[in-house]
């Protein structure tokens, strides 16, 4: 009983807990769970193309939840990253469409632009909340709203693309492209970006002055005001920065995926994005663990609908009960270890 | 007095550890209706997880407690809901009733006519959250007052009350086991187990390691047991040459009830001015004037770049990071400086070089380093928070009750060094509840009542009666 | 009907279900456990609620099972926080994506078709019974959490659950039970949504208005009255952009849907003071 | 590449991407869904559908049906005109349909409908029916393809009653249920007591707002709502997306695959009212005739329902 409870309470046990949770659903759904679970992982890792579209869904879940990660470090609840992930894709897209440039230079810029479309979102909350104290809950969450609807009427309006036929932006001249990674697949190198503002965030929590200060607001506002440390500043600067990564995550979608802005471009990344920082303990390094697990869930979910008969939401299902079992390990692991 | 009385408490074989250090080590002790017990040690010794064990709150790895009748717990850092009101903490669970609702009226006469049969003075009405810490520990006095316990376990209920308070609590606490409560109290304070207390136990690295009457003992053989040797001596005063530090100008600041009105004094390099006082008559507010946490109005003048250290008066909420290593929490406050950084990234090294000279020099009892420091003993913590203060050689010192919670060696050993500051050249502003630290550290005693200063005393011209009748407002 | 009174009726409306989710939050909160799986609990009581209705044909066992749907995630979450020590953030967070998901599996299941549910039978001109009842609700709150001792013990749990313990109370049980009832409010929010407003179950029908009853929550500052306040004012923007569409014609059509939400933000910097939660929240005890 | 059960040697195959609101959406996804259903019952057709969660999904999904070389791939909706027409050119030999939008390329047909045709006759019927002489219509979001659905409307009211008042409003969501159903309400309130919904899923809001009303009525869309609630909805303008994707579908299985640009209205049958199956009495055959007369005008030519507001601010209505 015993090693059954230890074995349990590895994270395999988790995922086997998952896989017994949702094969029962699927035999009530009359399907076979051999076939539902090899379409999801076959979709997921079966293939080269399968491979480059789970690091696709990856990277756009590992931009949102680094951001989120720097903000909750610092004692912010962020859950406005789906705001600037447009925002960055919006600026990015508006600008891409209309700048020409050499292709080097502008790539950069433009993504830029995105961390800078983002950081003004992240920005606006983080200003509210050290001028009037108010809650940064509330405002990046409302902030989500007025970045859709904004985004909406710019691309119907003033942005719209000259032959475009829904709300989007007009085309980037291939040149302007992210450069592929894997040949044959839409991964581009923003998955190398991702990878590396992780490293870059984990060195700054750990070494810099700066993460120290970050993590000191985070841990004990009042203990880190006494020591000298400038509460406001931090706060706009933290949600500025953490709306800056999510920012350039919506400009790696629009030069590396989609080509163009539209207002279409995320299925609700930015929400995913706190489960997946969360599941990887606000640590940037395990973040991108958990980022590349649900990448496998997203793009595997994608593949499972088409063989089986489930909505395409369903894999939020799983999602859900893998986040709630994972997270209850602790637990089981810790009474054994008493025990 | 316990006689043949069964005991009401029986605990044994307790053992518990935490990784790295055994907390409690094969303890066996008893408690009898009536009694007094005193348990004492020196800071990690073990006392608060003992009183936890007892109490319930903490499972012990081994042995066995047998509890006949209720227990209650005054924690050594207490347990109150902030922002309701001190009735409400205090009559929590127990909430009189008229129908299905609360009796607001019948409550609030209740906790008046409680404050006042144990001579504990109260707001009722009071956010607990506004009160300062000493006034809170009354709150968690009372409630626990209140229920009266067969069993009541004190961890340090007293260091945060003045001397007058401390008088009319054992008082109350020596009625309640004429009555035949079973009262075990954790104190640094020897002169109180030696007034009070019928039993001590002495612990030291987790075990009792003597058990007397406290008719037969001395505070000096219980000092002696407690640290395993002789006091270390308190630094000689040395002279000095006194250049101006910190002037202090006509200071208005704080929330209303317990602010600073026009205050106005200075402290001069290679002095120590204490500031006497009960607490709750503006302390906090000058403390944080001078720390700049707070608007205030007036001068505040000092050296233009003046290193400072500051022992705050609250060590887990405004000195510490609970859920960080030692190594982390001895550069807060210092991460700015020079010392603590290389350009701007974190210095790493002279980060744990000077959390290990804190935990040498102030004899903090820890696994490691890397010890989490919420894991720490409360006298252990305020070590930290003390060694941090002091270790840059700063020029300039305010400290807020610096031994609170501190046991006697170590208090002995924080004393020296304030006083080693001061004799190197450091103003330091000396702001304590204990008069007889102050007596024994400043060079001048200001004291303090309604926000305002109302008597000076050189060293050389103390008259302890009449500051004592100047604290109470009665001169 | 003039204006006036069709604004009146749409606020109230479009507010009833965020008041019973933000009540939910409030009581949630006050006894320390932050609910981000509202939302969720609103989806499972607006899916049960149909379900049942459907398969007895009468809505108010359909209201019943929203109810007890809302109630039985609330437990989970309870569970996940109390029991568990699970991050609540996390495992309200997993609420949410198991009650969309799920019940986006569910409609394959049971109608065999995705995207919104066969229309069953509604509370139809009943469901102002649950618009009077959100506000009596409100004010009987009111009234538990600061004038029993109930109240007072989940109120303590919140600020602070070892007191609780010092006071010879469970934090535990105290926080399961206001969970709970969390739940079940905003599952009955969420049935108001399905079989009171409309009479089916679509998805993305409760639209983030668990996250809305969220704001409410703290714009409200974690009262019961304060937070029914901050609903209405919510509602009131949403009626008033129905009532306004189309009649401002220099108006780009999305700002209009826009409003409520820059009103939100202009508000929350109105604000002074700064809002601060029950200390315990989201604390694990 | 991915594993399952296949399709057969020989089989037609069919392949369709949803756009982002997916099956379920009671608008053009279902009906197309339908047509592909028709397609494996009748045709013995493999099929194969791919739903989109959000823009960046049509690329991909596109990309995939194309590699496992379906027959067919039809992309739902306009919103995936310049992917398709993208992926078109990259692969000239595989045979495309888009659906609600023209792409220009050989080896792609676009099948575009006349929804003002539909919507002229039920805006007559609307006017012919109207006892307040107001009358509204509820689109989801304000785009170019919704407004054919408006103008034709407006026009066909104003063909009967050149000084009827026709409200226009919009959801700004083709999803959001309750809102339909607010916006219904309000329209009724003010006057309206017949709301032509074009709305996709929000549509059903409006349809459960007019149950509790006697006299008032909605006109559903896309696909035949009459039943929805029987007797309140007057008709509904059915756009005959499954029959196009059947046609698509059918024609490729007899090797003469269709290209160009598909216009299909009223004319063609893809276009129409429904049978009244539940309002024929309350209508009545006076109203019917004329209404017939105006259908056989469409057909003729003799009436162009204008499919711009622009078009509907000079149309002048036809004396019949
Ligand atoms: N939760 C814990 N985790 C790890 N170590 C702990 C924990 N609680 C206490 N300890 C360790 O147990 C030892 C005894 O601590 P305890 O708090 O009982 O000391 P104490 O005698 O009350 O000291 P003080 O006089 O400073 O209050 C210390 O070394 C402390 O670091
Ligand atoms: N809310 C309270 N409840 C109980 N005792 C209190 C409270 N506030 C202060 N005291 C105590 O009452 C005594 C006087 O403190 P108080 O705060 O009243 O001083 P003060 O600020 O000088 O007077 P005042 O507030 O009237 O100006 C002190 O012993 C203090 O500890
Ligand atoms: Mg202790
Ligand atoms: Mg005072």
């Amino acid at each position: 009983m015993k090693r059954a409870l230890s074995m349990l309470s590895g994270p395999l046990g988790a995922i086997l807990l998952v896989v017994v949770l949702m094969s029962l659903a699927m035999v009530v759904a009359g399907t076979s769970p051999i076939d539902g679970f090899s379409a999801l992982f076959l979709g997921a890792l079966g293939g080269r193309n399968e491979l480059g579209e789970t690091l696709v869904a990856t990277t756009s879940l590992l931009f949102p939840a680094l951001g989120i990660t720097l903000a909750f470090r610092a004692g912010l609840f962020n859950i406005g990253a789906e705001g600037q992930l447009l925002m960055g894709g919006l600026f990015a897209g508006a600008a891409g469409a209309a700048i020409a440039l050499p292709p080097a230079i502008e790539i950069t810029l433009l993504l830029l632009l995105g961390a800078v479309g983002g950081g003004i979102w992240g920005g606006i909350a983080g200003w509210m909340k050290a001028r009037f104290g108010a809650s940064e809950i509330i405002a990046t969450l409302m902030l989500n709203f007025v970045a859709a609807f904004l985004a909406l009427d710019l691309v119907s309006g003033p942005l719209k693309g000259p032959v475009a036929s829904g709300a989007e932006t007009a085309w980037l001249a291939p040149q302007y492209w992210l450069p592929t990674l894997l040949p044959h697949t839409r991964l581009s190198i923003g998955l190398v970006i991702a990878l590396a503002i992780a490293v870059v965030l984990q060195f700054v929590f750990t070494r810099t002055v700066f993460g120290y200060d970050l993590r000191a607001a985070g841990e004990a506002p009042e203990a880190a005001r006494r020591s000298g440390i400038d509460l406001r500043r931090l706060t706009w600067l933290s949600l500025a920065l953490s709306g800056a990564i999510a920012g350039v995550g919506g400009a790696v979608i629009v030069t590396g995926e989609l080509h163009r802005f539209n207002t279409q471009l995320s299925p609700g990344y930015g929400f995913t994005a706190i489960a997946v920082a969360l599941v990887g303990d606000l640590n940037p390094l395990w973040v991108c663990v958990a980022a590349f697990g649900f990448g496998i869930l997203e793009a595997g979910g994608l593949a499972m609908q088409a063989s089986a008969q489930v909505p395409k939401d369903a894999i939020h299902l799983i999602e859900g009960l893998i986040i709630l079992v994972l997270a209850a390990r602790r637990y089981v692991a810790a009474r054994t270890e008493v025990a | 007095m316990q006689g043949s009385a069964q005991p009401v408490l029986l605990l044994r074989g307790i053992r518990k550890t935490y990784p790295g250090v055994v907390a409690v080590d094969d303890v066996d002790l008893e408690l009898f209706p009536g009694e007094i017990h005193a348990l004492v040690g020196e800071n990690g010794a073990g006392k608060s997880t003992l009183a936890s064990i007892a109490f319930g709150e903490v499972r012990p790895d081994r042995g066995t407690v047998e509890a006949r009748g209720a227990v209650g717990l005054v924690h050594q850092h207490f347990e109150l809901a902030g922002r309701l009101r001190v009735w409400e903490n205090v009559l929590l669970g127990r909430e009189p009733r008229r129908g299905w609702r609360i009796d607001a009226a019948a409550a609030h006469a209740h906790v008046v006519a409680l404050a006042e049969r144990n001579g504990l003075a109260i707001d009722p009405d009071a956010f607990v959250d506004e009160l300062p810490v000493g006034i809170q520990q009354r709150v968690e006095l009372l409630r626990e007052l209140d229920r009266e316990p067969a069993i009541l376990l004190l961890d340090e209920p007293t260091a945060a009350l003045a001397p007058a308070e401390i008088a009319s609590f054992f008082a109350t606490i020596t009625a309640l086991a004429e009555r035949g409560t079973a009262i075990m109290i954790v104190t640094h304070k020897l002169a109180e187990v030696m007034a009070y207390a019928h039993r001590v136990s002495v612990m030291r690295h987790g075990a009792i390691v003597e058990r007397t009457l406290a008719a037969q003992t001395s505070g000096e053989q219980l000092a002696r047991a407690m640290v395993g040797g002789d006091l270390p001596p308190v630094a000689a005063r040395a002279a000095t040459t006194h250049a101006p530090c910190l002037r202090v100008a006509d200071l208005y600041g704080g929330d209303d009830e317990r602010a600073v009105r026009g205050l106005t004094f200075e402290v001069r390099a290679g002095e120590i001015v204490g500031i006497a006082g009960v607490e709750g008559n503006g302390q906090s507010a000058l403390a944080d004037a001078l720390a700049g946490v707070i608007p205030y109005r007036g001068t505040v003048e000092r050296p233009p770049h003046a290193r400072i250290g500051i022992i705050p008066q609250d060590r887990l909420a405004e000195a510490l990071v609970p859920n960080w290593s030692i190594v982390e929490n001895a550069m807060l406050g210092r991460q700015h400086r020079a010392r603590s950084r290389r350009g701007m990234l974190v210095d790493r090294v002279h980060a744990r070089e000077d959390a290990r000279q804190i935990v040498e020099r102030y004899d903090v009892r820890t696994p490691s380093l890397d010890a989490t420091v919420k894991h720490l003993s409360g006298g252990n913590q305020q070590k930290v928070v003390v060694g941090r203060a002091l270790i840059d050689a700063p020029s300039l010192i305010v400290a807020y009750n610096p031994t609170r919670g501190i046991d006697v060696g170590a208090s002995a050993l924080v004393q020296s060094r304030l006083m080693q500051a001061r004799n190197e050249g450091a103003a330091v502003l000396l702001i304590s509840f204990e008069l007889d630290e102050i007596l024994s550290l400043a060079d001048r005693i200001l004291v303090m009542y309604r926000g305002a200063i109302v008597g000076t005393f050189e060293r050389d011209a103390v008259e302890r009666a009449q500051i004592g009748r100047l604290m109470a407002g009665i001169a | 009907m003039t204006l006036a009174i069709t604004l009146i009726v749409l606020t109230l409306i479009k507010a009833t279900p965020i008041v019973y989710a933000a009540l939910g939050g409030v009581i949630s909160e006050r006894s320390g456990v932050i609910n981000i799986g509202l939302e969720g609990m609103m989806v499972a009581g607006a899916f049960f609620a149909v379900i049942v209705s459907y398969a007895t044909g009468s809505p108010v066992p359909g209201l019943m099972a929203g109810i007890a749907a809302g109630a039985a995630f609330g437990y989970i979450l309870a569970l996940a926080a109390t029991r568990f020590k699970v991050d609540q953030i996390v495992a309200g967070t997993g609420i949410n994506l198991i009650c969309t998901g799920g019940a986006a599996y569910g409609l394959v299941l049971l109608f065999n078709q995705p995207g919104a549910s066969v229309q069953v039978h509604a509370l139809g001109s009943d469901y102002w019974i649950l618009v009077l009842l959100a506000f009596a609700l409100a004010a009987a709150l009111h009234v538990v959490l600061y004038r029993t001792p109930w109240g007072l013990r989940v109120r303590a749990c919140g600020e602070n659950p070892f007191a609780v313990t010092s006071a010879g109370l469970n934090p535990l049980l105290l926080r399961t039970y206001a969970v709970v009832l969390s739940g079940a409010l905003a599952g009955l929010g969420g049935a108001f949504l399905s079989i009171g407003e409309l009479n089916l179950y679509s998805e993305g029908m409760t639209a983030g208005r668990g996250f809305i009853a969220l704001a409410a929550v703290i714009f409200g500052r974690w009262t019961p009255l304060g937070a029914t306040g901050a609903a209405l004012v919510f509602g009131l923007f949403e009626a008033l952009q129905f009532v306004l569409e189309g009649r401002i014609a220099w108006l780009p059509p999305s700002a209009m849907s826009a409003l409520p939400y820059v009103a939100a933000l202009i508000a929350l910097a109105g604000i002074t003071g700064r809002v601060r939660p029950p200390k315990a929240d989201g604390v694990p005890y | 590449g991915l594993r399952h059960p296949g399709p057969r040697p020989g089989q037609l195959t069919l392949g369709m991407v949803t756009d982002v609101g997916g099956l379920g959406d009671r608008s053009f996804n279902d009906s197309a869904y339908r047509g592909l259903l028709r397609a494996r019952a009748k045709l013995g057709a493999y099929i194969q559908v791919l739903q989109s969660r959000s823009a960046a999904d049509y690329e991909p999904n596109l990309s995939a049906l194309t590699n496992l070389h379906f027959q067919m791939i039809y992309a739902i909706g306009f919103l995936m005109s310049l992917d398709l027409d993208q992926i078109a050119k990259e692969h000239p030999h595989q045979h495309y349909a888009i659906i609600d939008a023209v792409v220009p390329d050989p080896n792609v047909v676009s099948v575009t409908f006349r929804e003002q045709d539909g919507s002229f006759l039920a805006g007559a019927l609307a006017a012919m029916m109207s006892k307040t002489h107001h009358i509204a219509f509820l689109g989801g979001q304000d785009i170019p393809l919704l407004r054919k659905f408006e103008a034709g409307y407006t026009a066909g009211a104003r063909e009967i009653d050149p000084n009827i008042r026709v409200d226009v409003k919009y959801v700004g969501s083709f999803d959001d249920v309750a809102s339909g159903q607010e916006l219904a309400n309000v329209l009724f309130d003010s006057g309206a007591d017949i709301v032509y919904t074009a709305a996709g899923k929000a549509g059903l809001g409006a349809i459960d707002a007019v149950k509790s009303r006697d006299t008032d009525y909605v006109i559903g869309v896309d696909s035949n709502q009459d039943a929805l609630a029987p007797g309140r909805i007057l008709t509904s303008m059915v756009k005959k997306v499954d029959v196009a994707v059947f046609d698509v579908g059918r024609a490729i299985q007899r090797g003469k695959p269709l290209t160009g640009h598909l216009v299909l209205g009223l004319k063609d049958g893809a276009i129409g009212l429904t049978d009244f199956k539940y309002t024929r009495k309350a209508i009545g055959p006076a109203r019917l005739a004329r209404l017939e007369l105006i259908r056989r005008a469409i057909v003729s030519g003799k009436i162009d329902p204008p499919d711009t507001r622009a078009k509907l601010a000079t149309f002048k209505p036809v004396a019949l």
